[in-house]
């Protein structure tokens, strides 16, 4: 069987759906993270695959730009998380709560 | 040949994706980190299997080697180690699963006939590099901002209190 | 003229007040030269409507553009018409006619008489005067507007001032709830407007292009009516907008069941924003049924049965809040409740679909704008001194405050509709006009208006001004000088003076009226007087 | 020979390269690479010595024999002792981390390997193991993934020391692969392509990179340094303060692992500079700059890239015993302040030079 | 490529990094007079940029009167160019602000300024998108910068929530955004907008892909424009925020998304637009009740404002119900986003007036609690009148610009359903969401004007006046005046906006 550009779609949209799972049921912030990561990545196979089997490099370009919107994104994520348990000493997002009605 | 790669990677991919999000056999943050590192690099893979060799690289080398070592740094600097000995609420697990359930049934139901150009060889840096300086040299600046943004806000953010 | 105000010091508080007095004393005598002056003044243009608006609010005199053919052939006087936001269609549009120019005596006089009485005004007078200017230009520029959004937007002004003048200055446990209680139903009101005028314009405009694009003037609507025989409101939202004006004026002038803002809010408005609130401000509502809604009824689908329920609404209004008027205990809330049921008379007087009705409508609209000014001052001079008005405290008020106490005295019989008052005059024609379409209302109508008015407002008049004082009490002043008098002989006068010369009102706008209700199909087509 | 010869001729083209590429990966790892670090050691502890004025190991030869061989069986001599020494797993440590750590150390540096050019043909087969279009960025992607190695043992021993040598590494090493990269970019920019063997063609047909790229090269070696966490760099292991850092807990083979990583990732950082400031394995001299036309001048060549590969292995032993350690701010200031700065200029320089060129021709 | 094209974003991102250099060599207590300085700089520009010479749409080699492309992904037309008006104006406001602010600024004054003007360039460059490309990296710096502003001070621990929270869901959004262009860029070959108006030529299968695309496209824009699903960020993020920042937040952000929402839209070939508009009306709908309704409770004045600026958001997606009805035609999708720009210009200066009067009035580490604006008519008059000016805008209550607005919106809303009747329901849930919004915007007048039952003296005592610096007073002085003079005399604006919606028709 030849491989099309549906198998890596497949393939990226479970692995988006999964990033999204860890999103949600997570608890932890570094980890809901990682599954923003896993999400991103998800994307930027797609975006590869559709540029591969249409010949048209800007979907590489883009994920050039994912890639780097990815990388500043996590800096200051993850830079956020650590005053944030300088502060409180948690990196639960249940824990998030000073502000409710 | 492709095929088997592509079998292998994607198994890979999906495997090391789920181990990510849900171990069965360790909570630790660091174990969900490195499968990530593998989930990064099968994806590079499969980049590879695209003949996007620039961007395999670049995958390797932002997100594996910059990205991710900046994960597992903070994840050992913070001694995150049990973080999750809390339970997860049930009603909110099973309202995500079935959420992303149905997103996931939407999206590879929409996503199966796709249909496939006929593939021929691109993937040249230098065809990627010569589009991103000429066509798309205003979003690169602009990247090139949000750099120097995450920069000032990480040394903003982190730097100790002067006073 | 609020914005000059805005800038007097704060201290100077006689300066604030001969302010206030001079602005609303200008604009009555404007509004009684153009009464006067309507019938002799040429077809043409004029500004005095407009400066009379511009008095008071704060759009300026702009130049004068397009020439007034549709003016001239509706009967308007004094108008004015000057591009605004020409790419809305929308320009600074007034003229007066019969109709408008007996409101706009009677809102002048009313906002005189109330800026008068503002002087139990204690403290932070300063921001009461400049609200009450604004509240005041803002209903005569509605008064006086032929453009549909002008109208709303000049009609909207007084809603934040009544708000606040009500939060700051009322008095009661439950200031609160009745300013939010009437901003919030006045607001639905307006919103429903809002609505149905956006959809009539867009009507207007898909079915009469005329040279210079426009949609939200009056007179072009009447003359779409007039061309088209109203095509265009059976489709779309074409049917909605008949409903949604007609209950959204309803809301304005609180008709029953929307009514229960009203009482509220008048027993704790302080007494200038009561007296300006139920004596004009919600005679905008009815204002819009007549000059909108009625012209319109022959072509809205359904509009007979909607018609139908204000009928039966209006009544509602008589009824209901005149036997709730009669369980008040407290003088304001009386009073409250009996505008309420006024209002009912001019609602039915509009429903009743013919001329005579809606001439005693208006009449009833200007006689109880006078006589709810005057209630509500004469109370609100008794509220400040007997810091009470409920009617089992007080008693015998008036051997201690014989000016007062005989003006309330003349004012509850007005209201209750004894002849010689202008009120009479109006509810009986409303009840000629009603026979003609509705003999069986009628009946109820009379028999609720002679007996239950008379119940409430006589048992008003013998607790508080006859009857047993209580026992001990602070010595009381009547109202002193002429100063203090003379807004309620003021609007007594003007009372007793339509009362027995109704002519003068009507004739004006009859002649006025009679020219748009024959355009528009009214007269002919939906009413047969005979 | 036939037999093979006609036993390749059947397969495949996909088996064939499968089959040469397995060929070169063994012969690389266990010819080249494994030897090459063994003796290393070796020679680090000989040359050590001499520069300290004594003799170093020189007794171990032959086995079972009195042959000393000038201690040249003491990498055997080691290995059988590293095999032979108790492994000894802290009871606090986290077991899996601490098992794979080792194995990550290694395997980025052998795979390093991959895309050099150590030769320019052996008969049809290119003495390369993946000739990459995109082979240095392939090269960097891998160096960057071998900071997990010392990381991780930093983490698994859950322990004071190590902890604080696997944030060194991991800071320094991420630090001074940014200077390193930016380094290597005039070079790319001169030739106009990713690909080492290309990288090697310009420098045939020119001067070496060295030459004209001074600065690069002295930044990459610095940077090299530091990425080997060789002195003076090596704040991850430094025994005065650390013990020895990220593998104070480690011991039998698991330690020679990380020993031998280290080393292989010497050799991989010598072959990198001689590709791409020395010309790889060319000589500007009798011809020896030409791709091999026989099997002779094939091997020739690859002695050539040897041979310069030692000597550059020479000059990271030689500077390990000559310079003091940095101290950890001073290490980061320099790479922060002084080589990026200096890099990027040196980009500008570069593409100004470049595009005054490109103007007047 | 001409350099001219970009000259608003190089200067803004220059002016940033100018603050940065510049804030080397000045001592502790001038640091703040560098917003001074940016705001004069972003003055001189928004003059250059009024100014900018007509040749300037000389470029346009289309005669399609549509926009001039200089490099695939930017233009700079009337419509980009109006919204790039509208955020050197926000952002001018916010820097003034932030001078005042500066004291609670512990970590550096200088670098919030500059990080403001990058946001700025951030939404400038959306202003201009026209592929996914400028788009996805426009917004992500528009994002990241924020999640850096919104947790600015970080010595608090709400602001470090808010960031969090921001980041992790701005986080999840962008993912979303990326796979959505993802799947576009699949369906139809091209990262261009212009691709998305293009008849199908692919299979049904390919059309859903687009569809699913598109629909992931406007979810991560929803995140931006705090439509309903998408909004759980903003009541956290605008009370944890530092004012200014929230301010910026509210207008800037928004607009942006707006801006790109519109321009997205209006590319759209006709089928894709029936659908967009669907879920348009939809998202409208309940983003207005669930905006107004979760308004009702609040007492934090931030949190008040985030929920109303939900509800806003809805009505502002109004402006693009035209979509859905194929007789309206592009005169009517042109009307609502007419609306859409006039109603934001309005909203600016109501937003930056009321955010700069809580600045004032709010003390450091103080909750915004309705009750710090007791007796505020007494401490300061001032401050008092603009703030009511700019709540009564936000209601939408005549003459206020904020009025006329809603007006446009309602009336270019019932234009859009009045051919089919359809959608009633919406227009009713936008009249409600308008009479509900009285209440809580009323429910701050009464705050400002009565108090929660002290009396007025008392509070005099407690609480002494506010002393405003001049040029917050000439700020928020000229806030008011704009209010005003912009509802009483729109025509400039209506003429303005009308022309930067002329491509639309």
């Amino acid at each position: 069987m030849d491989i099309g550009v549906h198998h890596y779609l497949i393939v990226s949209a479970v692995l988006f759906c999964i990033g999204l799972l860890g999103v949600l049921i997570r608890r932890g912030l570094i980890e809901m993270y990682m599954g923003l990561e896993l999400m991103l990545n998800a994307a930027n196979l797609a975006l590869v695959a559709f540029s591969r089997f249409q010949n048209n490099l800007e979907g590489q370009l883009m994920v050039f730009f994912t890639i780097t919107v990815a990388a500043a994104e996590v800096a200051v994520g993850l830079a956020l998380i650590v005053a944030l348990y300088r502060k409180r000493k948690t990196t639960d997002a249940t824990d998030l709560t000073s502000m409710k009605l | 040949m492709h095929e088997t790669l592509f079998y292998i990677f994607a198994a890979l991919t999906l495997l090391c994706g789920l181990l990510v999000v849900f171990n069965p056999f360790s909570r630790n943050p660091v174990t969900s980190a490195m499968f990530l590192v593998l989930t990064m690099i099968s994806i590079s893979g499969l980049f590879v299997l695209l003949q996007a060799y620039f961007l395999a690289a670049v995958q390797i080398l932002v997100y594996a080697g910059a990205v991710m070592v900046l994960f597992l740094f903070v994840i050992m600097l913070l001694d995150l180690r049990e973080s999750e000995q809390r339970r997860l609420k049930t009603f909110s697990t099973v309202l995500g699963l079935a959420a992303v359930g149905g997103l996931a049934a939407v999206m590879i139901g929409t996503v199966k006939h796709a249909q496939a150009g006929a593939a021929t060889a691109i993937g040249e840096t230098r065809a990627l590099g010569k589009l991103l300086f000429t066509q798309h040299l205003f979003p690169f600046e602009i990247i090139s901002v949000l750099l120097l943004v995450a920069m000032v806000g990480v040394i903003l953010l982190s730097k100790r209190e002067v006073e | 003229m609020a914005v000059v105000l805005m800038c007097v010091p704060a201290d100077r508080r006689d300066l604030l007040r001969r302010g206030t007095l001079l602005a609303t004393m200008i604009s009555l005598l404007t509004a009684l030269l153009l009464f006067l002056s309507l019938e002799n003044a040429p077809a043409g243009p004029g500004n005095l409507s407009t400066a009379l608006t511009a008095l008071q609010s704060p759009v300026p005199l702009l130049n004068e553009t397009a020439p007034p053919p549709l003016e001239a052939k509706y009967q308007f006087k004094f108008t004015q018409r000057t591009d605004w936001m020409p790419s809305l269609g929308i320009s600074y549009h007034v003229g007066t006619d019969g109709l408008s120019a007996a409101l706009l005596l009677m809102a002048t006089l009313v906002a005189f008489a109330a800026a008068c009485c503002a002087r139990d005004v204690q403290r932070r007078d300063k921001e009461f005067y400049v609200l009450l200017l604004l509240m005041s230009g803002g209903i005569f520029g509605a008064f006086a507007s032929l453009d549909l959004f002008g109208m709303y937007l000049f009609h909207e002004l007084a809603l934040v001032p009544t708000f606040i003048m009500i939060g700051v200055w009322g008095r009661g446990e439950d200031k609160n709830y009745a300013a939010y209680k009437i901003t919030l139903y006045l607001s639905v009101g307006a919103m429903l407007v809002l609505a149905g005028l956006i959809g009539l314009a867009q009507i207007v405009r898909a079915k009469y292009p005329p040279a210079e694009f426009s949609g939200y003037n009056l007179l072009e609507f009447y003359s779409m009516l007039e061309q088209t025989h109203g095509t265009g409101f059976n489709e779309g939202l074409g049917p909605l907008i008949f409903p949604a004006l007609l209950i959204g004026f309803g809301i304005l002038v609180s008709l029953w069941p929307f009514h229960t803002w009203a009482p509220m809010a008048y027993a704790s408005a302080p007494t200038a924003t009561a007296m300006m609130h139920a004596g004009v401000i919600k005679k905008f509502g009815l204002y819009g049924l007549i000059r909108i809604v009625l012209p319109l009824h022959p072509y809205a689908p359904n509009a007979d049965y909607w018609w139908q329920l204000l009928l039966w609404f209006g009544l509602a209004n008589i009824l209901w809040c005149g036997l709730v008027a009669m369980r008040q205990k407290d003088l304001n809330w009386l009073l409250g409740n009996s505008s309420v049921a006024h209002m009912g008379f001019v609602f039915l007087g509009i429903a009743s679909l013919n001329f005579i009705g809606l001439t005693g409508a208006v009449l009833v609209m200007v006689a109880h704008g006078l006589l709810a000014a005057l209630a509500f001052g004469l109370s609100g001079h008794l509220y400040a001194q007997t810091k009470t008005l409920e009617m089992s405290k007080l008693g015998g008020l008036r051997r201690e405050m014989p000016f007062i106490g005989t003006a309330l005295l003349m004012a509850l019989l007005a209201g209750c509709g004894v002849p010689g008052f202008a009120n009479f005059v109006g509810e009986i024609t409303v009840l000629f006009g009603l026979w003609k379409t509705q003999p069986i209302v009628t009946a109820i109508v009379c028999w609720a208006a002679l007996v239950i008015g008379a119940v409430y407002m006589l048992r008003a008049a013998r607790q508080v001004l006859h009857g047993p004082p209580p026992a001990i009490r602070p010595n009381y002043t009547d109202a002193r000088d002429w100063s203090e008098r003379l807004p309620f002989v003021l609007l007594l006068g003007a009372l007793l003076f339509f009362g027995l010369f109704p002519n003068w009102l009507t004739e004006k706008m009859n002649r006025s009226y009679h020219r748009i209700g024959q355009s528009t199909g009214m007269h002919t087509t939906q009413v047969s007087p005979r | 020979m036939d037999w093979l010869n006609h036993y390749v001729s059947g397969l495949t083209a996909g088996q064939q390269f499968a089959l040469f590429s397995l060929l070169k990966v063994l012969i690389a790892i266990f010819v080249v690479v494994l030897p090459i670090v063994a003796y290393t050691v070796v020679a680090e502890r000989r040359i050590s010595a001499w520069i300290q004025d004594r003799v170093g190991p020189n007794r171990v030869g032959i086995p079972f024999t009195n042959i000393r061989l000038w201690g040249l069986g003491q990498p055997l001599a080691d290995g059988v002792k590293f095999l032979l020494k108790e492994d000894f797993t802290p009871a606090y440590a986290r077991t899996v981390y601490f098992w794979i750590a080792p194995m990550v150390a290694m395997v980025p540096a052998l795979l390093t390997l991959a895309v050099i050019p150590f030769g320019s043909q052996l008969g049809a087969q290119k003495v390369v193991i993946a000739d990459l279009n995109v082979g240095i960025l392939y090269t960097f992607g891998i160096v960057s993934l071998s900071v997990y190695g010392i990381v991780l043992a930093g983490y698994a021993s859950n322990s004071k020391y190590p902890f604080l040598g696997s944030i060194r590494a991991s800071a320094q090493m991420i630090s001074y692969e940014i200077a390193m990269g930016l380094s290597v970019i005039p070079v790319f920019m001169l030739v106009g392509d990713l690909n080492l063997g290309k990288v090697i063609a310009y420098q045939s047909s020119g001067a070496w990179l060295v030459f004209k790229q001074p600065l690069a090269f002295a930044i990459f070696l610095v940077a090299a340094f530091a990425e080997t966490n060789r002195l003076p760099f090596d704040m991850p292991e430094s025994e005065s303060e650390l013990v020895g850092g990220y593998h104070t807990e480690y011991s039998s083979m698991k330690f020679a692992l990380f020993f031998l990583g280290e080393y292989a990732a010497m050799v991989a950082a010598s072959a990198m500079m001689v590709v791409l400031f020395f010309g790889g394995w060319t000589l500007p001299v009798a011809g020896l700059d030409q791709p091999a036309a026989s099997l002779g001048m094939g091997l020739l060549q690859v002695g050539i890239f040897l041979g310069k590969l030692i000597l550059l292995m020479g000059v990271f032993i030689w500077v390990r015993w000559m310079l003091p350690r940095f101290r950890y701010d001073q290490l980061m200031k320099l790479g922060w302040k002084r080589m990026v700065p200096l890099a990027l200029a040196n980009i500008v320089v570069t593409a100004t030079v470049l595009f005054w060129q490109s103007i007047k021709s | 490529m001409n350099w001219m094209l970009y000259s608003l974003e190089i200067v803004m991102v220059l002016t940033g990094l100018g603050i940065l250099l510049l804030d080397l060599g000045t001592p502790a207590r001038g640091k703040r007079d560098l917003g001074y300085l940016g705001a004069f700089l972003l003055g001189l520009l928004l003059l250059q940029s009024v100014f900018l010479p007509e040749a300037q749409e000389g470029f346009s080699l289309m005669s399609s009167g549509n926009s001039i492309t200089a490099a695939p992904g930017y233009t700079l037309d009337p419509f980009a160019r109006y919204f790039k008006h509208l955020f050197i104006l926000a952002a001018i406001l916010v820097l003034l602000m932030t001078v005042d602010f500066a004291d609670r600024l512990r970590h550096g004054v200088s670098e919030f300024f500059a990080l403001v003007l990058f946001a700025l360039a951030g939404m400038s460059a959306a202003a201009s998108a026209t592929n996914f490309i400028t788009l996805f990296v426009s917004i992500e710096l528009i994002t990241v910068t924020f999640y850096v502003l919104t947790s600015f001070q970080r010595d608090q621990f709400r602001s470090l929530e808010a960031g969090v929270k921001y980041l992790i869901l701005g986080a999840a959004a962008s993912a979303v955004l990326v796979y959505g262009i993802a799947l576009i860029y699949g369906a139809t070959g091209s990262m261009d907008f212009a691709a998305l108006g293009k008849e199908s030529t692919g299979t049904a299968a390919q059309d859903y892909i687009l569809q699913l695309g598109l629909l992931l496209v406007m979810a991560g824009l929803g995140f931006k424009i705090a439509a309903f699903p998408f909004q759980i960020w903003v009541p956290d993020v605008y009370q944890g925020a530092p004012a200014p920042v929230t301010a910026f937040l509210a207008v800037g952000s928004k607009a942006a998304g707006f801006a790109l929402l519109m321009r997205l839209c209006h590319h759209l070939r006709p089928d894709l637009q029936a659908l967009a508009g669907t879920v348009l009306a939809v998202l409208a709908g309940l983003t207005i009740l669930y905006g107004s309704l979760c308004a009702l409770r609040q007492r934090n004045l931030k949190r008040l404002l985030g929920y109303a600026g939900i509800a806003s958001a809805g009505y502002l997606l109004l402006g693009l119900l035209a979509l859905n009805t194929r007789q309206g035609g592009p005169t009517a999708s042109a009307d609502g986003c007419h609306a859409m720009l006039f109603y934001l210009a309005g909203y600016l200066f109501a937003v930056m007036a009321a955010f700069t009067v809580i600045c004032h009035v709010s003390r450091d580490g103080e909750d915004e609690d309705l009750s710090i604006l007791t007796g505020l008519h007494q401490r300061s008059p001032l401050l008092a009148t603009v703030l009511t000016l700019s709540i009564i805008s936000m209601a939408g209550i005549p003459p206020l610009v904020g009025f006329l607005g809603k007006f446009l919106l309602l009336q270019s809303a019932l234009g859009a359903l009045a051919e089919r009747g359809a959608h009633l329901w919406l227009i009713i849930a936008a009249l409600a969401g308008v009479v509900i919004s009285l209440y809580y915007y009323f429910g701050i007048l009464r705050a400002i004007y009565w108090g929660n039952g002290i009396r007025t003296d008392e509070v005099v005592e407690t609480r002494p006046p506010i002393i405003l610096p001049p040029t917050a007073r000439l700020t928020l002085i000229a806030c008011a005046l704009i209010l005003v003079l912009l509802g009483i005399f729109p025509e400039p604006l209506l003429d303005l906006s009308s022309r930067a919606v002329e491509l639309f028709r």
